[in-house]
């Protein structure tokens, strides 16, 4: 990555981190209504598969969908709009959290039915092989999600098709409240993936160049016609399921110590600045920008246009007839 | 214009419209065919529904998968958010049920939930309905379910004529489409062009026309309608309105509100149990908009509140029939 | 006799149970807990239901489950089918669309095609409905959709009181109880005994008396109803029958026709959407047996014909509320 | 096996077989309604299984049931009795050949639905883990059956509770009229039941003593409190998937080829015969008495008292109230 890939990778993860910080603020507020489900700790899974992505590529998220949108390109502005629930947000306020999607961006919606994505990505998938195209189709889906039967039947179908599809599954340990542990009867999720006939491979989701480089060499095999892949990334979950979860499941010392030690924004600052790539200064510049880019968000979000009831019945149809 | 078999008229609607558009594609198991030792093997569908578009078409645009109706559907609504016009066939209607969610919360929901970013348009085709034995798992209809969730347009035809042109509308349609092929009338014939032409959704047929009663019915329970209106006319000059929707969702309420205007009486037919039904849905459209129109009770004629049975004297005591049709209209008459 | 939530008295009635049978356990996602270090780590389930269960019977049985719905019914009813007495928890009504076939297709119907060699005592418990901003795939009711599957019982209850004495009933029950938590309800309270109880199923609640017009809703729309019955009363000396069938399926029909016999005129209030749901099976029943009492046409009241919205304003807008329904009994007795 | 058990073995290979020949024949005269799939070809497996269970173990089947209903105990008239729609069928032509269950057997039921059985299955097998049970829960699936995702979910659930619950997967390379190669990205299905995280192998699903030693093993493994494992069995399909399928897709010579070369009973019975464990005249009587009891059941079925309508209200509700 040179110098300015690097650059945009910082600026993407700190927005990710960024927008989470904030909206947790904000949904403390009680101005965002809904169950909220925040990204932070995971951003260099997201950033790391989508700085691959172009707006023709296509992916599909999940119920913890903020780092996914924002790492493919959705505005934060519209995105915390539709946090707010106004007319000007993404899906004028139709949609909320679990339901953001830009489709200008390639973004087909997060989904907040776990391992839904997975067979609705097989099809972008199949669109692309249709028409000749050669974008790539990628759904995320938790740890806890692969629980979910459908996962494996797009994952089957994938291979049966050889598509250009990427399965990227996030192992933050956790499924709600319950440890992945008592879950899941093969703690190797790769494994699981790669009996269904694919290339299946695990890295430190805490490790943004770990996951870019993984996520790459997947996706260029996709590019090229050689079929689906799964990638498993590793990383915590920081805050508690949804807002509001008050985590008796684990103690404010073991997040503290994830924070400490298991945070992707620190081990890339790290990694930048002892290889003399991205200096302190520019890393700076690149937070004091995120933070107006945060604070316009919230600050458009809380002026935004509110729906009027008569919006309900819109969209329900292209034309009911 | 020549004699068809509803099989045959839909064979017909999916070969025009896979020539009209390249972005036509069906999905589903056993639709197509494979190549064994370089030969291409037909199976075009365990109906006979698709035949002959694999060998025109190839694999590439019929696309037979694995025993996996979730990852089709998915398959089917991801393409078409991609400018894709996917139909998937699932084989009976009853297994939705393992594709459920892929349908009712995703397909039907995708347009809303995004604040009108994208269309859907899939259609997804199944058989329906009892007839042939096939017991409780293979029997049902789940069209009035479906008819239920904002989003699906759905439509169910009662002879090769409408199923020819319902088909087309509904491939050419921007939203998604379930559309149900009721499995007994695979073989019934009727004229059917041999052009393609589509058939409006939201406008009801009216098979017999009368001023005495109107008779609504759905799917195969529309020629028993029929038969009934016809014996009724025959041996006691009983002239009925039999209207066909042919599109549950959207119902064309007009056609049904302007009939009972006219009768006064009501009898709404359909092979459903009674429960949140489509017989159910009719009939509270009228007590509502047609109340001050109507002479007589509302009377409904559906299957009993069980699961359909598979020995033939008890399906068939279970399914409507045109003597209890007949029977509901005497009663309304009386 | 004290005030409790709906979530605690659900709460007693699973306690209640629990000590009673020992073949009575719970089957679902977060609804115990873990060990962690050799201590108990209780959850208790995401909505609290299940607190102390965990703590008093262990894993045994309390089981955390993947999240696997398909599984997760399955494992009941095969458990049922062996004798054992299993309650499972769906999070929200919505997700019993990645589970359908195992409820609809395979609970609903074991007892009819195996023809009464077995019964399949399974609770199916899930939060269902409006009012938290949770988005289209986690607000809909799916309780009208049920009520059309023979073999499955239904019961949704309005307040605590009934939650707790139906939920006792349904898992004393032989036959397959789909059981309906309204989520914004969990928190209202009401005078509960603390000792267990049974409310039988199909014997409707009339939490409101009157002569003028019959009022028939389904879970939290019951409260809407009330409200606007005691609005109508206060303001306008309407006095309506507010009746709230506690279990869609078996349905207290004698309660309506009687009701409605006095009144001559109803309105019906649920918060699903219009199309095969509820409101239209209780108008097609009055509209055939209570035809000759009615005095004005059905009225209804229900969400529009679209998903569920997500913004505060938008959901307020799509769910029935006392406004709209006053405004529906004024149309009646116009 | 003793000399008893290979002539019970004989025995129940033997009658599986002709039940279905009888079916066919019967099913051609336009009697029997309904879809029917027959088994024939792939009795060892069922026959092999099942030889180790008792009648408080149960099992789960398919469409293609009739074989797993014979192996388990359910007598052939009563069971050609529900074939023809008769009250005195095992569930009063309530069910017909789909939804063939035999409860005192532990016959949990034929299921039309592909796949379904197996989540069932895991309840039977939990049901005897919470009440300290020692019988155990099979559910059998096809190779095509192996791509419904609750297939997964099921074993997933079975090894994170431990159940004594054994998976067999009939492979006959086809699913319907597809053959399992264009359906299944990877042919290996003992693999892709592996990495669910379970002991998992393939077997010649023609050679019942393959069958039968590896089941035991299986089916001893849970027992004894083992867990769950799955097993892969191979054998043909003589007929076509229903009966009414023209077979178009493989020719008259391939099926001679497959009845000439992969068929269990002449197997079984060189087997024993080279062996010296049974003899041509106890296998010719054995073969004269299942006939005589064919001809019983079919004469019974024809002579089954029939439904009346009003039988269609029975059996919904224990009690709807
Ligand atoms: C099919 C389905 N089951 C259950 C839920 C409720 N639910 C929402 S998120 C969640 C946990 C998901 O865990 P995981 O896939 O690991 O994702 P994470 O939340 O850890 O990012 C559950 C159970 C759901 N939305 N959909
Ligand atoms: C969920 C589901 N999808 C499709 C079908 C239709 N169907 C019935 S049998 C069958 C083929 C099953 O193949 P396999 O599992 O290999 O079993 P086999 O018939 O080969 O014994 C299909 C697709 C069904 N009954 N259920
Ligand atoms: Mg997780
Ligand atoms: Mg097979």
């Amino acid at each position: 990555m040179d110098h300015d890939d690097l650059l945009g990778a910082y600026r993407r993860l700190r927005l990710l981190r960024e927008f989470e910080e904030r909206t947790r603020v904000e949904f403390q507020t009680g101005q965002i209504a809904g169950f909220t489900h925040l990204y932070a700790g995971m951003e260099a899974i997201a950033v790391g598969v989508c700085e691959h992505l172009t707006d023709e590529d296509r992916i599909i998220s999940t119920h913890r969908g903020h780092g996914h949108c924002l790492a493919k390109g959705c505005d934060p502005a519209a995105m915390m709009l539709e946090l707010w629930g106004s007319t000007d947000g993404l899906c004028r306020g139709k949609g909320g959290t679990m339901h953001i999607a830009d489709f200008s961006r390639g973004m087909l919606g997060a989904n907040a039915v776990v391992g839904a994505g997975a067979p609705i990505a097989v099809g972008a998938a199949l669109a692309s092989l249709m028409t000749g195209g050669t974008w790539v189709a990628v759904s995320f889906v938790g740890d806890g999600g692969t629980n979910i039967g459908s996962v494996y039947e797009a994952m089957n179908l994938a291979v049966v098709l050889q598509l250009p599809k990427i399965f990227v599954i996030e192992d933050n340990g956790w499924g709600e409240m319950t440890p992945i542990a008592n879950a899941t009867g093969n703690r190797d999720l790769a494994a699981r993936a790669a009996a269904m006939g694919m290339p299946a491979v695990a890295v430190d989701g805490v490790d943004f160049f770990a996951v870019h480089a993984a996520a790459g060499e997947a996706i260029a095999r996709a590019r090229r016609g050689g079929g689906p892949s799964t990638l498993v990334a590793s990383a915590p979950r920081f805050y508690g399921h949804h807002e509001g979860d008050p985590q008796l499941y684990r103690s404010r010392e073991e997040i503290a110590d994830l924070r400490r030690r298991e945070d992707c924004l620190p081990r890339f600052i790290e990694r930048v600045t002892t290889e003399g790539s991205l200096t302190a200064a520019e890393l700076a510049a690149v937070d004091a920008d995120i933070a107006r880019i945060m604070d316009d968000a919230v600050a458009k979000a809380k002026a935004g246009p509110r729906p009027v009831p008569g919006d309900v019945f819109d969209h329900v149809y292209a034309r009911y007839r | 214009m020549t004699i068809k078999s509803m099989r045959d008229a839909l064979n017909e609607a999916l070969h025009h419209e896979f020539e009209r558009d390249p972005l036509v594609f069906l999905i589903g198991e056993d639709v197509g065919g494979f190549e064994k030792d370089g030969q291409p093997v037909e199976i075009g569908g365990v109906f006979g529904v698709s035949k002959g578009l694999y060998r025109k078409y190839g694999r590439k645009r019929v696309i037979d998968t694995p025993i996996s109706e979730a990852a089709i559907i998915g398959a089917a609504s991801g393409a078409a958010l991609c400018g894709m016009r996917p139909i998937a066939e699932i084989m009976f209607a009853d297994l939705t049920a393992v594709c459920f969610d892929q349908i009712v919360n995703q397909i039907a929901k995708f347009r809303y939930m995004f604040g009108g970013q994208c269309a859907c348009p899939v259609v997804i085709r199944m058989t329906t309905g009892g007839g042939r034995n096939a017991g409780a798992q293979h029997s049902q209809t789940f069209y009035p379910i479906f008819t239920s969730f904002p989003g699906l347009k759905i439509a169910v035809p009662s002879n090769a004529y409408d199923a020819k042109g319902l088909l087309i509308s509904a491939i050419r349609d921007e939203d998604p489409v379930l559309f149900f092929e009721p499995k007994v009338l695979y073989t019934e014939k009727c004229e059917v062009p041999d052009e393609a032409y589509a058939i409006p959704f939201g406008e009801a047929a009216m098979p017999r026309e009368g001023e005495d009663v109107t008779l609504v019915a759905f799917g195969q329970s529309v020629n028993w309608a029929v038969q009934a209106a016809d014996e009724l006319r025959k041996t006691r000059g009983i002239r009925c309105d039999v209207i066909d929707p042919r599109t549950p969702s959207p119902l064309d309420e007009e056609t049904i509100l302007e009939s009972v205007a006219a009768t006064g009486r009501l009898v709404v037919i359909d092979e459903s149990p009674p429960r949140c039904g489509l017989t159910a849905d009719i009939a509270a459209l009228v007590a509502d908009k047609g109340f001050r129109d109507l002479k007589a009770p509302i009377k409904t004629v559906t299957a009993p509140h069980t699961p359909v049975p598979q020995a033939r004297e008890l399906e068939r005591a279970y399914l409507p029939n045109p003597r209890r049709i007949i029977a509901a209209v005497e009663e309304v008459l009386a």
